[in-house]
């Protein structure tokens, strides 16, 4: 009780310094804000060279925000925000920006391509209405100011807002992404099926305010702390925390909120494909951290939620598996990844902080974006009659008139399964030893067996472009005029293969939510939670 | 010396694939040739510089590279007897390989001679590594370089093979990595100094009864084996060999059979054996009967097949389904001869596959019904193929013979010698099964003969029209095909008649990695069981339970 | 379910307010609850879109019920806070959800949800 | 090469005469201690010199050499390797000492150690070692002399005999006759049970190659192969057996063995199945070896091979190796008397069914195909009723006259064209070239069926006499029956001798000459040698030619040698000692305790006591004469006097429907092939269909590929979830919430 009492008198007594220090740490998403103003408007313009420099205004604005997130979390205002995970932003913005960088490579010239094509050869004139390039990458950085706002969430308006932010522009763009019918019914099944689990983690984070009277994580935690100790968890709590953990799991497209992951990865274009499967699933694995780390006491996680996330985790990394090996869409095949890959963070999650989970979370989220960007940049870098190739028809024998392509591909399949000493291995060698270690082996062992389901599928993608014949369809399959998607698969590529030579400074990089954490148990108490068993 | 030797074993292949990779086509095959010689001759003066020869004991090689400190995992690379031995086998069977290949493969030569060198340097890898996790490394990673050389460059169904093969293999061994993973996650948390992969640290923490309960123990040893088991292959496991058998292109079977397949065998007796020696005794006569029924299996299909190639795939099973009950007797006379019979199929299996390649090179068919009598075409190709028959069959006198001897007796004297000095488990009865084996093996590998090589002359029909590919090569074998071969054939007459020379620094090896094994199979034999502590250690250190699934306590 | 739910807070609210308050403030949440349910019960049942994105909105506001119950229940300002976010960012929501239909509208002239099933499992 | 014949003729004879002296008197009861014997290295050059013959041999057939080369080298080396064992023989004779063996220990072949692990490890058990040593005494003397000397003959003879293939298989057939004088020698010189082992399968393999010498012909490549099998299965038994002998006796060498098998007569106490089926499973080896029943059928089909090669191998040597295993392992199987008896049983009982088989065989190399394991049945009961010295000079004896039948045997079909069938042939002694053939062919006749005072009499008597005297009832029934089976084996070696070269003179030619008008191209086929001329009309170009010089000398050296091996008998009715018996009595052979035993019986009662005479011996003699010569008189009657006789006798038996059975059912040989076919290949070659199929469709079909099929189907299972429909989805998101707050709710209810 009087713990409490000092923590909440420290914040009201505090209060101004807090806020100074909340806003400096938050200097990269408000960068990444200004950014969006500046790019909405440059696409206005009338000047084509204009237009055309958006997405490089936006890599640089988000290569500022890098700059800044290293400057920023050298301070001391890092710890005076009372922020439960201070240390989080400094890699996970630092993470979502160079993702973003890739992503902007991905989708630089395919927003309004016909129609700058359009304008430039005088079919029609320019028209202010119909331009979306501007606004595209303005939502672009709004979404990934929204992820990284996510990682230095104080508070369960912030987290909301947050998440809020990091979703609607996303709708936005999934439907102005390319002008097809499908990107529209993604959108619309996107932001329906979003709003229903916005609603549904709102509702759970009443709960968890009726059930501890406070918004504040830090609080909440102590709150929840004492109400374990003084004989369990209220079943407010209890709903509340597994509400906003399967709210948020959308974001994750974990089971059962998964269900609008293919529809949607498959409507919209491959390089919004790419960003949301990487923005949504940072900014949920985010989100879940925080709420997550309010329930951790010195006995672990609660039983109820522990057997929640467990029976989640199992789920989505099984139908997620399953599901991918269906389909012949590599769009679809890669929606169906994305949700494998979040069953497999889960892990991460459920082993907690002090056995290295979020840590091995964080660090498979690089390793994710990295190899799933690689994967839907050679599609969005190529085309057949105007239109986007997503299916694996078109990519039989791609090896022949792309190599490089074809490698980059295979090269990051190969990961993806997670075969050493790829990028994908060590991202699941870090998940699995702290599952172990977290005490999930059971857990960790179904993951390995999931992962060897995703072997075949991944292998699609191996043995089609590397070994198929091409045929009469592939024949008119060839690259875009841009050449940036391909500079971005190969560099994803590349970071596939040469990363792990870093991989050490990377996993330690990652270290920032440790057992020194205020908010997430430490080495002893996870010690003894798993002694208790 | 030996340490840089040690490097360059590793970096020597995989510079020699980037070559290839840049160099032009025409030149690619000598390239490889080229390296794979001189690979082979560092590791003869790798094994000439080796210090653990006479102890027996792992000879750190002293070349750590920490790769995740964070965790411990390095590249430290080490060598033990048997391993140096496998290395040999390896880096001698690379280059006959390579130049048996000239021929046969003639589209994305790059490619196909890049990806050998790729596996090679895997191959190597195992059999160095000394850390757990390099070790996993590399034994998963040469499943990419196969997998591309069985769905670029095999037979007509390469590309399921090749899926199968793959996908079969990384199954199995996700099981292994999950079972290195917690005992390393063990190793952290009882012992509290951080993270270790290193594999020695490991196996002796792990088959520690202060760390390891039974039910650990036992359940690290199934999920070590579940990998290893496919790798072998053990019966139920071993489908994909024949199919990857079939379909591999001749060099891919050979070193399949001669190196790859050593990976499940070299496994099992370097961590698996080890690590858990609770887990190893209880399970060892479940694994034992599942290799007999292997050996038994494995021949009467070899029996009948007509594919000859499919037949030695199947025969493989069967020999190493051997060479597993000979470990499995866990005495120091059939685990030698299990060791033995990991060199010894490597060579004559290896040297079989090639004379098939050489076979299909000209007819383009591997059906024994379509090929008959072809003593009279090619005496000196029927020479050498009766000879690594005879080999496989275990004729006293050829190499075959020695590893297959000692596995029988291993496995027969292993509940008798209790009085002796090396007390081992399995006994009579198994060995009188697995002789079965050995008379079905002399069945189908003398009709197998009796087809291809004795008998009236049977050529394909169409051969008159197919060989326009084979007119580059002679009827008979040509000077680079023999020279391919006789090097094998006098490796095998040398062990054959002087295995000397390798039994004595593997029995110390032997001595050195199985050394609590001995007392505790005697206990076992004489009790039926193992006296261990059920929970190790109970003084507040954690230990996450495998056999309870995590929602049944989590209350 | 409800019934337990609100049964556990009963207690809750024992604990911590007069007993006067506590039927108008149990009133208050089972009403957030029914709300709930029939923002969802309405969104799955309903095809007009614009019925169901207000069917959206209706859960939202139910938690926004809940939060200023348990407001009250806390003597706390911070729910009623956090319900004008979510009335902004509700409104929010209701631009984006209306250009969304306007643009649905003139590709396919309905607003049934179910017209738009191009994309499944094949 | 007459010179060198004329060396071994020599030495046959200095066989029959001269004692050793260290073998002279010695009556030391069991084996002495060996001693090692560093200085007598040089007999490795025994072993080395076929093999160097066996390698040169292969260079030439790589160098495609077109000349007897091969030949010459083979006979050179292997008539130097004879006169080096004569020279090891005289050598060892010579020295003084105690009458021990000798080790020679060449090199370590392989060896294993460890340390023993606990205190109670006896020191016995620690190793398994097998060095490549040579284990010289008088038994391997006695073998390695006839090994040698009888294969630097047959390779002579050979040299002519193949001379048609020279330049295509002939450098393969002498490359193996190498291997094959040189496994055998491992075998019989080896000084531990694995080098054995290697001498064992080795011999197999020669075998394997010979036998399908003539691989263009299904028959032979079959019989090579099931030579091989059958082999393997009493190799297998060996093995087995060896591994137990290490596990009771701690060793493998036969010095230690040998100490250690003593000590275990002595205390006799243990009596654990281990120890028991010892001697079963090498009883399985040596049947399998020397064709013995159940094992026995492939030794005739073996008779595709090349006729030099079933005169060495399927005759005289190799298939005696299973009679030297047990005569090696002689002290174990003392301390097995049941193990002794069953080979009784089983050496009778072959030899009986082999004689009457071989009586209605129309193939002479059949017939004395089953004669030699109707023969090798007598030596295993000579083991079996304990003379182990009957056993070997049986052995000796036989292989002499066994290898002069067979060769005879080849030199007519080198002659005729690959004829073989006795009822195409006639009358040949008086055909131009074939005089020698035919008297020297009456020789081993007579010799086989122990006309008096014949070698195979005395031999032969020496076994029978032995089992008369035994006080064991069932060895004297064993003994009537092996005296019936004399009788019988002297009815067909008299009818092959009559049918063919008695009577008229009559032939036809052997399909030889019409073969190579079938396959025109057949380059590596060719009994005997068919002119290249005969493509056309090649029947009536052809004329019978007699051997030359080569097979006339080898003929008459081995001819003399048959007739000279009695010599040993005569010098023991001389009053002197028998040279073989002694040369056993000094080996590991030594009957020991038994057959004291049975000499105290000897004057007081035996089982022939009713012909009123008192020595068993003599009686035997006397009553197997009788048999004998009653089954010549028959064989006169019917193949010489009245062959008509014959066929009616056999439409006789054929017509009356009780007795048809019998002939059928020896014409084809008992259906043994078939019953084997029936119980043993045909059932396993099911299960090997069965193995396949469940292996395929059950383990790999269902197993395998369900397992990879499961995922798949559950995402089937699930793909209608994914209906593209809004509320669908919605629907299910919101099952799926309900249903985990469902269960949340249910847990927290257990929980509280």
């Amino acid at each position: 009780m009087t713990t409490f009492a000092s923590i909440s008198l420290m914040t009201t007594l505090a209060s101004t310094d807090v806020m100074t220090a909340k806003l400096t740490i938050i200097a990269p998403e408000i960068l990444l804000f200004i950014g969006a103003v500046v790019v909405a408007v440059l696409g206005l313009s009338r000047a084509p060279a204009v237009r055309r420099s958006v997405p490089l205004v936006t890599s640089l604005f988000l290569a500022l925000s890098i700059a800044v997130t290293a400057y920023v979390y050298r301070l001391d205002a890092v710890y005076a925000a009372n922020v439960p995970m201070p240390e989080l932003g400094s890699y996970a913005k630092i993470v979502i920006a160079v993702i973003g960088i890739l992503l902007v490579m991905v989708g630089s010239s395919s927003v309004d391509r016909r129609l700058e094509e359009a304008f430039d050869s005088g079919r029609a004139a320019f028209d202010p209405i119909r331009v979306m390039r501007g606004e595209y990458f303005a939502f672009f950085l709004l979404a990934l100011a929204g992820a990284m706002l996510l990682a230095s969430t104080s508070d369960l308006i912030w987290l909301f807002l947050a998440l809020e932010l990091a979703s609607l522009p996303t709708y936005v763009m999934v439907a102005v992404s390319r002008g097809t019918r499908r990107a529209q019914e993604a959108a619309v099944k996107y932001f329906f099926l979003g709003a229903m689990a916005a609603a549904v983690s709102l509702y759970g984070f009443a709960m968890l305010y009726g059930a501890t009277g406070t918004l504040d994580l830090i609080v909440m935690k102590a709150k929840l702390a004492e109400q374990t100790a003084a004989g369990g968890l209220s079943a407010l709590a209890v709903l509340g925390g597994v509400l906003a953990i399967l709210g948020i799991s959308f974001k994750l497209a974990a089971v059962p909120m998964h269900f609008y992951a293919p529809d949607v990865y498959e409507g919209a274009a491959s390089h919004t494909t790419a960003f949301i499967a990487f923005v949504a699933k940072i900014a949920g694995v985010l989100a879940l951290f925080s709420v997550l780390s309010v329930f951790w006491t010195s006995e672990g996680l609660p039983a109820t939620l522990t057997v929640v996330l467990w029976m989640v985790a199992v789920l989505t990394m099984t139908l997620g598996n399953i599901g991918a090996l269906l389909q012949r869409n590599v769009k679809r095949m890669m929606a169906y990844s994305s949700i494998a890959h979040s069953g497999y963070i889960l892990i991460g999650l459920l082993a907690g902080a002090a056995a290295g989970g979020y840590q091995a979370a964080l660090f498979y989220l690089l390793c994710y974006g990295i190899m799933n960007t690689a994967i839907l940049a050679v599609l969005a870098s190529l085309e057949r009659a105007g239109e986007e190739v997503e299916t694996m028809e078109d990519l039989a024998g791609l090896r022949q008139r792309h190599p490089i392509l074809a490698w980059m591909m295979a090269a990051s399949a190969i990961s993806l399964i997670g075969m050493p000493p790829l990028l994908g291995f060590f991202a699941k060698f870090t998940i699995f030893t702290a599952g172990i270690e977290g005490g999930q082996t059971t857990l960790v062992i179904i993951a390995a067996v999931n992962s060897a389901i995703s072997a075949y599928y991944y292998l699609q993608l191996v043995t089609v472009p590397m070994l198929g014949t091409p045929n009469a369809r592939t024949e008119g399959v060839h690259t875009i005029p841009s050449a940036w998607p391909r500079y971005a698969a190969v560099l994803c590529g590349l970071g596939v293969i040469v990363l792990p030579i870093g991989v050490s400074s990377l996993v330690k990089a990652a270290a920032v939510v440790g057992s020194e954490n205020a908010a997430s148990p430490t080495a002893d108490s996870s010690d003894n939670q798993l002694n208790a068993r | 010396m030996l340490k840089s030797l040690s490097y360059l074993l590793l970096l020597l292949p995989m510079l020699s694939a980037v070559a290839i990779a840049f160099a032009p086509t025409k030149s690619a095959k000598w390239i490889a040739a080229a390296s794979t010689s001189v690979i082979f001759a560092i590791s003869v003066m790798f094994a000439w510089a080796f210090t653990g020869w006479s102890s027996g004991a792992i000879a750190p090689l002293d070349a750590v590279t920490p790769i995740l400190p964070e965790f411990g995992i390095n590249i430290s690379l080490g060598a033990s007897s048997v391993g140096v031995m496998l290395i040999l086998l390896t880096a001698f069977l690379m280059p006959l390989a390579m130049i048996g290949s000239f021929t046969a493969i003639r589209e994305r030569e790059k490619e196909y001679y890049a990806w050998f060198l790729v596996l090679e340097a895997t191959m190597l890898g195992v059999f160095l590594a000394r850390d757990a996790v390099f070790f996993y490394t590399c034994f998963e990673f040469s499943l990419v370089p196969m997998y591309f050389l069985i769905a670029i460059f095999g037979g007509a169904e390469r590309r399921a093979a090749s899926i199968k093969f793959f996908i079969y293999m990384f199954f199995g061994s996700v099981f292994t990595l999950a079972g290195l993973i917690y005992m390393a996650v063990q190793y952290k948390l009882q012992i509290g100094n951080g993270w270790s992969f290193d594999l020695d640290t490991l196996v002796a923490f792990s088959s520690n009864p202060e760390h390891m309960s039974k039910s650990q123990q036992f359940w690290i040893f199934v999920l070590l084996m579940t990998g290893f088991a496919v790798k072998v292959p053990f019966f139920p496991v071993h489908t994909w060999l024949p199919l990857a058998h079939d379909q591999a292109p001749t060099a891919g079977s050979v070193i399949l059979a001669g190196a790859l397949l050593k990976f499940g065998t070299y496994g099992v007796y370097r961590i698996a054996l080890p690590a858990a020696p609770v887990g190893a005794i209880e399970l060892d006569q479940f694994f034992a009967i599942i290799c007999l029924i292997g050996i038994v299996n494995a021949a009467l299909i070899c029996w009948v097949q007509h594919d000859v190639k499919k037949l030695i795939a199947y025969s493989s099973v069967s020999h190493l389904c051997f060479c597993m009950l000979g470990m499995f007797s866990l005495n120091s006379v059939g685990t030698t001869g299990a060791f033995m019979y990991m060199i010894n199929h490597g060579l004559s299996t290896g040297a079989l596959f090639l004379c098939i390649g050489m076979i299909y090179e000209r007819y383009h068919t591997k059906d024994m019904d379509k090929l008959g009598g072809l003593f009279r075409r090619m005496p000196v190709w029927s020479f050498f193929m009766v000879f690594f028959t005879l080999s496989s069959l275990g004729l006293p006198g050829l190499n075959g013979f020695v590893g297959e001897f000692l596995c029988l007796m291993g496995c027969f004297t292993a509940d008798v010698d209790a009085v002796a000095g090396y007390p081992g488990l399995l006994g009579p009865w198994y060995a009188i099964i697995a002789v079965l084996g050995l008379i079905v093996s002399a069945m189908y590998l003398l009709i197998m003969l009796g087809k291809i090589v004795w008998g009236p002359l049977r050529e394909p029909l169409d051969h008159a029209h197919t060989s326009h590919a084979a007119s580059a090569l002679p009827r008979d074998l040509s000077l680079r095909e023999i020279s391919i071969l006789t090097p094998i054939a006098l490796v095998s007459l040398f062990i054959g008649f002087y295995p000397n020379p390798m039994l004595a620094p593997i029995g110390k090896d032997i001595e050195e990695s199985l050394a609590s094994y001995p007392k505790l199979v005697e206990e076992y034999r004489q009790n039926g069981s193992l006296v261990w502590p059920e929970s190790a250690k109970s003084d507040g250190v954690a230990r996450t339970e495998l056999d309870t699934p995590t929602m049944a306590k989590s209350r | 379910m409800i019934d337990a739910i609100m049964n556990s807070s009963h207690v809750l609210v024992l604990a911590t307010d007069s007993a006067s308050d506590r039927s108008s403030i149990n009133m208050a949440l089972l009403l957030s609850a029914i709300l709930f349910t029939c923002g969802l019960i309405g969104f799955l049942s309903r095809r007009n879109m614009i019925i169901m994105f207000l069917c959206t909105e209706l859960m939202f506001q139910a938690s926004a019920l809940a939060l200023i119950a348990f407001g009250k229940v806390h003597h706390d300002v911070s729910g009623e806070v956090f319900v004008i976010f979510i009335l902004t960012v509700a409104a929010a929501e209701a631009a984006l959800a209306l250009g969304l239909i306007v643009l649905l509208y003139r590709r396919r002239e309905t607003l049934d949800s179910e017209a738009w099933s191009e994309l499944k499992e094949a | 090469m007459i010179e060198l014949a004329s060396l071994s003729n020599l030495t046959a004879q200095a066989l029959g005469t001269f004692v050793p002296a260290i073998l002279s008197d010695a009556t030391s009861n069991g084996i002495p201690a060996s001693i090692a014997a560093p200085e007598l290295r040089w007999a490795g050059l025994i072993l080395l010199l076929p093999v160097i013959s066996a390698v040169l041999c292969g260079l030439c057939a790589a160098m495609r050499v077109k000349s007897k080369l091969p030949g010459l080298i083979t006979a050179v080396s292997l008539v130097a390797s004879f006169g080096l064992t004569l020279w090891l023989f005289l050598s060892l004779s010579n020295a003084d000492g105690p009458v021990a063996a000798r080790t020679v220990h060449l090199f370590d072949w392989i060896t294993l150690s460890w340390e023993p692990t606990h205190q109670h490890a006896a020191t016995r058990w620690t190793s398994v070692t097998a060095p490549f040593a040579l284990y010289i005494d008088s038994l391997t003397l006695l073998w390695m002399l006839f090994v040698t000397g009888l294969g630097s003959l047959i390779a002579i003879y050979a040299t002519e005999y193949m001379e048609s293939d020279v330049g295509k298989g002939y450098a393969r057939f002498f490359g193996c006759v190498s291997i094959f004088l040189f496994a055998m020698g491992a075998l019989v010189m080896g000084g531990n049970l694995i080098l054995l082992y290697l001498g064992w399968e080795g011999v197999g393999l020669a075998s394997y190659l010979l036998v399908g010498y003539y691989y263009t012909k299904p028959s032979a490549v079959d019989a090579a192969k099931k030579a091989f099998i059958m082999n393997r299965i009493g190799d297998a038994g060996l093995a087995l057996g060896i591994f137990l002998i290490w596990v009771n006796y701690g060793s493998l060498e036969y010095s230690a063995l040998f100490e250690a098998m003593q000590g275990a007569g002595a205390d006799g106490a243990s009596a654990s199945w281990t120890r028991e089926a010892i001697p079963y499973l090498i009883m399985l080896g040596a049947f399998g070896k020397s064709a013995q029943f159940p094992l026995f059928t492939w030794l005739p089909d073996a008779m595709e091979g090349p006729t030099p090669v079933s005169a060495l191998i399927h005759a005289a040597t190799m298939v005696t190796a299973g009679v030297y295993l047990i005569a090696r392992l002689y002290p174990l199987f003392e301390l097995h008397p049941h193990a002794l008896e069953t080979v009784a049983w089983i050496g009778c009982f072959t030899a009986l069914l082999a004689a009457t088989i071989g009586m209605a065989q129309y193939d002479i190399k059949r017939v004395f195909a089953y004669s030699t394991v109707s023969q090798l049945g007598y030596m295993f009961l000579g083991l079996g009723v304990g003379t182990s010295f009957g056993a070997v000079y049986h052995v000796f004896t036989h292989a002499f006259f066994k290898a002069l039948l067979f060769l005879c045997c080849g030199a007519i079909m080198h002659g005729m064209a690959g004829q073989l069938d006795l009822r195409k042939m006639s009358g040949l002694r008086n055909v131009k070239g074939f005089g020698i053939i035919s008297w020297t062919f009456l020789v081993g006749c007579l010799c086989l069926a122990a006309f008096p005072f014949s070698s195979g009499y005395f031999s032969k008597d020496a076994i029978i006499g032995q089992a008369f005297a035994s006080d064991n009832p069932n060895f004297n029934f064993l003994g009537w029956v092996a005296v019936l089976t004399a009788g019988l084996t002297s009815y067909y070696a008299f009818r092959v001798w009559f049918r063919v070269c008695g009577g008229p003179t009559k032939y036809e030619a052997g399909d030889e000459v019409h073969s190579d008008a079938d396959e025109a191209h057949d380059d590596d086929h060719g009994h005997g040698h068919a002119p290249a001329a005969t493509t056309h009309h090649a029947a009536e170009h052809w004329h019978p030619h007699g051997p030359r010089i080569a097979i006339n000398a080898v003929l008459l050296v081995i001819c003399a040698g048959a007739l000279l091996a009695a010599v040993p008998a005569y010098n023991a009715m001389s009053g002197g000692s028998n040279w073989v018996q002694r040369m056993v009595a000094h080996s590991s052979a030594f009957e020991g305790a038994q057959l004291h035993d049975a000499h105290g019986a000897e004057h007081a009662h035996h089982a022939l006591s009713f012909t009123g005479i008192q020595d068993v011996h003599t009686a035997t003699s006397v009553v197997a004469s009788v048999f004998g010569m009653a089954g010549l008189l028959i064989a006169l009657y019917l193949h010489l006097l009245n062959r008509s006789a014959a066929d009616h006798l056999r439409n006789g038996l054929l017509s009356n429907s009780l007795t048809r059975w019998l002939p059928i059912a020896m014409e084809n040989k008992w259906y043994v092939d078939e019953i084997y076919h029936w119980t043993f290949r045909v059932p396993l070659w099911a299960l090997a269909h069965v193995s396949h199929f469940a292996d395929k469709n059950l383990i790999d079909g269902v197993v395998v590929n369900g397992v990879a099929r499961l995922p798949m189907d559950l995402a089937r299972l699930f793909q209608p979830l994914y209906n593209g429909v809004l509320q669908g989805y919605a629907a299910t998101m919101a099952g799926g919430l309900a249903l985990i707050l469902a269960w949340v709710f249910w847990i927290w209810m257990q929980g509280v």
